[in-house]
């Protein structure tokens, strides 16, 4: 046993600090949320991804039931930049948690303006969207791919001195070479990762169960696939990933600091629980307290793999 | 095991209070209505009692037999009463998620988030009401009825349903004072034509300041084009499907008609409580 | 209402016709299953992949629960092709239902020695599994890329005159891709899809849950995905697919269907109820014949998407 | 609403029948046994009760609250009774799925799949029977001992406990005409250093043909050297995380020593129970 002291949650991301490792994921969080806790017990602010000018997202329905998760094809509707620049910064200024925000667009220049209009005082960090599987065709994103993941993260560097986070996709068979091409390409920190490409049907109408067709699938049941590619991204790269996706329980949360995780995102939980980030800042805190674990360095990236012996098949 | 009533304990800005709350409740009793609703009555913290009518809950349904509820579904607030720690909804058993409330036993413990959206408004000049709903509507506009009551406003409630049987209520809305008028299929006393000349008489006769409705498309319609005519206001509860129920998620938008414009909303924050005159369906 | 007549539930895989629609999944099946009901009611029987030379499997643990599903990190224990043509052949000969045979290999080479090896009397065909994640280092396989894909179909469409199915790998970015290459380079089926890549890690010991690091996702968290990729692949290509991914219950079936499908694979669900693949069998008859749906045509491919009006965001 | 137990209906090859089924079965009881197990009794159709001691079920546990148990667990046969269709199983709760099964309630419907593996063999050689067993192990020893007692063997059961009041089942060994030794860890009696003398007394009586062992490694390593000093053959029952629990998956295996060669078999198929000599932890 440890000498007891008040556990530090604190992590580094790049040259930002978090209080803890708890923040929310893109587009399950706003400003509505103050409704129920007190945002400012969150490591950082991640909002929902916006793109240039006005969007109204796809068609209903938008979301769906699926085993252990949801899915989604909300699109990005979007208000703008004006909107975000104009009502939602001034908004998150009262905050002192720092702000991320969420960019996407569908061509490199396209990305590039929006990345130029919010480098502004107030952004802690640009989260770059490129795995968002509804904007693109049949669920094609740069993400998908290391050149255009590279292409892109390159491009966005050039034109912003912020922290730039690329959040990679699930969707792709490569993502330690994905998360390698967006760390040489200058990102500061990996996002792991976005929704994965699912569909519904329902049986009786023969239609889809999502107005988009297809959408992306996010909860408990993808956790073993972000889980996956975060220790993969982790072991590839030196930059610091973030883990995100099914994430719902402490134990979710350590699983992903011990594969490799230095914080994580919280998306879908917070739907079934929209008091579940406030909770595991304070778990956390007690946990760490309990078992005499005094940083987070102690759990970060702390995975054993045990020798197995093998025999022979008869 | 008996459950006490609790909310989840999270911290709240300094000197503010969150404006609504996840709390476990404990099921007092969940019964049937009549063969298609049935009543779920909460034993529940004073936390998320602080309702208004038309205001709605997003309730963690548990899981039915070899089928997996995911979203919180929402459910209007059929009656809710802060000095006797109740909370109650009326719902019909349509798919997973209600097929789970049905298992609810009493003693269970039952989690819930609210109250959300934006109740009924109900400015003095509405005086003379009427209240017109089909099916589980009905439930809705109950405690709409009731504060209605309250403040002393004249009720006229039309109940459509499929049977006669099958129009709920109909005691409670007497019991607020409401003049109840039931149509039904069976006799065809509940298609638009037959009920419009039913609401243009009472228009004539003056009696009719606002409309609220919820629960049909076709009535919704009937109001529209009677309220356009006659120059009367009227508010109708939305529906659409929600994920967040808090307003982030922009699963729930319906598409509006506000000036020239169509544009879209959020049923969960800006509603589930529109302008009559707005809605499209 | 159409007429009463006993519903065919055929259904043409190529030029392999099939008495219906419902085949196990290759490492979820073997002639223990005979124990519980008559293999002989099956469309078809699929093998566990065999591979060339003894082999021994991963270390346990082999398998671990995940939120509506499992993963395995089962490897291909396989006691080589002898076996394969002294014992199990002449077993199987035994029944009617057509036998497929899932070969793999970590070399193009020992691939195509393989597959000449199978194409041996009383197989119906023969099933590549280029998309086992557990085999290859980091979980990679020949079926995450096209050109990889179409470089091992063309090789085994070159030593085999059986119908060659190829099952595809849901760790990808590009399916649709995919299942062209394996059509362009001769496949006369796909079977989409196999596993998902993904991870779990015990808290407390701080290690993961499968011997093998990371396993393959199964059950009807991964259904979205498979189902996605069905659709995908039927749309992208004129071969017959057979779905695979989380199919358990007769709606699953018929979303599949649905979805482009001409037959599907049942894995997970039998773990879940051994028994389920004879009443898939028997429940889709009973509701083709109460639906009045006289054959498999009727419901194949047949997903209607409503064309949706769109609004502005204000 | 109470089940009768019943199997899945599914096509059996002509003229064969299952030799394991899936059913439905009901929940007679289900109640603690001591601080850490419980017993659970069930209403069984005769397709499952044709069973061998040692054989074991897969269970399909229900859902504790927020877990997932997805996989059947594995449980060995505690007791059976076909006429009087009795199925029961002896459990300790450890995680997600024996919660689950902590969770079931009289009356309730409960699916199982089995019987399964093989069985303990008892060649007639075996007349003095020493069965070994530590903690949960003696579920799996206790239809053994049934058996063995109404085949006239004579028996001497040494049961392990982390304390002496944990040691179930003892008045059921007697009752099958076992002299019953317990031992356990609070005055080190059940360490093997303790337990060697004690058993190679009674070997030395001539009184012991043949060991049967379940549920300690330490056990078997102690079994594994006496047999080979004294070559007194044995049977010891394995666990192994599964998934099919039939031969199909291969998630079960374990190695073996057989001749100078190690070999893997699946625990599901080949075993659960395996020579002593073969074994390895
Ligand atoms: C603000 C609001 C208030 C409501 N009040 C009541 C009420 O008081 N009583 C009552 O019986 N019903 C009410 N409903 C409808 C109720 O939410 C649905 O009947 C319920 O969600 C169906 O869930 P299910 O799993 O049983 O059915 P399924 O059809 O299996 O549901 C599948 C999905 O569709 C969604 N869904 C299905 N029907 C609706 C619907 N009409 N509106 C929104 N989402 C839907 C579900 O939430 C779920 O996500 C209300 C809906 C809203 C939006
Ligand atoms: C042939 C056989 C007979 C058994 N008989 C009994 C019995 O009579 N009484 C009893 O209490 N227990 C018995 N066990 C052990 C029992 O299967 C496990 O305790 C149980 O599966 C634990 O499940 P869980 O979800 O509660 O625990 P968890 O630890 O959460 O289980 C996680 C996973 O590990 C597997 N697992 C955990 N422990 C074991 C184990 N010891 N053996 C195999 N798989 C395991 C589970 O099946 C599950 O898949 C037997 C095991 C086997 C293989
Ligand atoms: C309703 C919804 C909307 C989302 N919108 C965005 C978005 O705008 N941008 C983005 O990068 N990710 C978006 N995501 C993905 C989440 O940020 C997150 O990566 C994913 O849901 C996995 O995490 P989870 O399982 O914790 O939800 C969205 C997810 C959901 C469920
Ligand atoms: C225990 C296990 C072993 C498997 N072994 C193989 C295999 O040897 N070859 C193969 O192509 N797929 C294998 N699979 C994948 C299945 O064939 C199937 O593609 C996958 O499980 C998805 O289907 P399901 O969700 O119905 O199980 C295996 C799956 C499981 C669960
Ligand atoms: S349900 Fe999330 S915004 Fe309305
Ligand atoms: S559990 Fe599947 S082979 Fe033993």
């Amino acid at each position: 046993m440890k000498d007891f002291i008040t556990p530090d949650t604190g992590t580094q991301i790049g040259t930002l600090a978090l209080q803890n490792p708890i923040m929310p994921a893109s587009g399950t969080f706003s400003e509505d949320l103050a409704d129920v806790f007190d945002l400012d017990v969150l490591g950082a602010h991640v909002l929902k991804t916006i793109m240039h000018g006005m969007r109204a997202g796809n068609p209903t329905p938008r979301v769906c039931d699926m085993p252990s998760g949801m899915m989604n094809a909300i699109g990005i509707p979007s208000k703008g930049i004006d909107d975000f620049r104009d009502r939602m910064l001034p908004y998150w200024a009262g905050y002192g948690a720092p702000l991320v925000v969420s960019i996407s667009a569908h061509s490199m220049d396209e990305f590039v303006r929006l990345c130029e209009a919010v480098s502004l005082p107030g952004v802690a960090a640009i989260e770059a969207n490129i795995s968002c599987p509804n904007i693109e065709a049949d669920g094609r994103a740069f993400a998908m791919r290391p050149d255009t993941t590279h292409t892109v993260i390159e491009r966005l560097r050039g034109c912003t001195d912020l922290p730039l986070w690329a959040k990679l996709s699930p969707n792709t068979g490569e993502p330690a070479e994905v998360g390698r091409a967006a760390q040489d390409a200058g990102a500061d920190a990996l996002v792991v990762a976005n929704t994965m490409l699912g569909m519904s049907i329902d049986v009786a109408s023969r239609t889809p169960r999502l107005g988009n067709v297809m959408g992306g699938m996010s909860g408990p049941a993808i956790k073993p696939v972000a889980l996956r590619m975060t220790y993969q991204c982790a072991r590839a790269c030196h930059i610091p990933v973030i883990g995100c996706g099914g994430i719902s329980t402490l134990e979710d949360v350590l699983e992903f600091l011990i594969a490799g995780a230095r914080a994580v995102q919280i998306g879908t939980a917070t739907f079934q629980s929209p008091t579940i980030m406030a909770r595991l800042v304070t778990q956390l805190r007690d946990w760490m307290a309990a078992q005499g674990v005094s940083s987070l360095g102690e759990i970060i990236g702390t995975l054993e793999i045990p020798q197995a012996a093998d025999g022979v098949w008869a | 095991m008996t459950h006490s009533p609790t909310v989840m304990s999270v911290p709240v800005p300094q000197g503010l209070r969150a404006r609504c709350s996840e709390a476990t409740c404990r099921v007092v009793s969940n019964t049937p209505v009549n063969g298609e609703y049935r009543l779920l009555v909460l034993d529940a913290p004073p936390e998320v009692l602080d309702c208004q009518p038309g205001q709605f809950f997003q309730l963690l349904c548990p899981a039915p037999e070899n089928e997996h509820p995911f979203l919180r579904r929402p459910m209007s607030i059929y009656g809710y009463d802060r000095r006797a720690g109740r909370l109650e909804f009326l719902y019909k058993v349509t798919g997973a998620g209600t097929r789970g409330l049905a298992t609810l036993r009493t003693g269970d413990a039952f989690n819930v988030l609210g109250p959300l959206g934006h109740g009924f408004s109900m400015p003095d000049t509405w005086q003379n009401l009427m209240l017109v709903a089909r099916g589980v509507g009905l439930a809705t506009l109950a405690p709409l009825a009731r504060l209605a009551h309250e403040k002393g406003r004249k009720l006229t409630a039309i109940c459509s349903a499929r049977r006669a049987d099958l129009a709920m209520s109909v005691a409670l809305f007497e019991s607020f004072g409401a003049e109840v008028i039931v149509v039904h299929d069976e006799d065809a006393s509940s298609t638009p034509e037959a009920l419009r000349p039913l609401i243009e008489a009472r228009i004539a006769q003056g009696t009719v300041d606002a409309f609220y409705t919820c629960g049909s498309a076709r009535l919704l319609r009937l109001l529209q084009t009677l309220a356009t005519t006659h120059g009367i206001p009227g508010e109708v509860a939305m529906e659409q499907q929600m994920a967040c129920g808090l307003g982030m998620c922009q699963a729930c938008v319906r598409s509006f008609r506000v000036g020239g414009e169509v544009i879209q909303r959020r049923v969960c924050r800006e509603g589930p409580v529109f302008p009559i005159s707005e809605a499209m369906e």
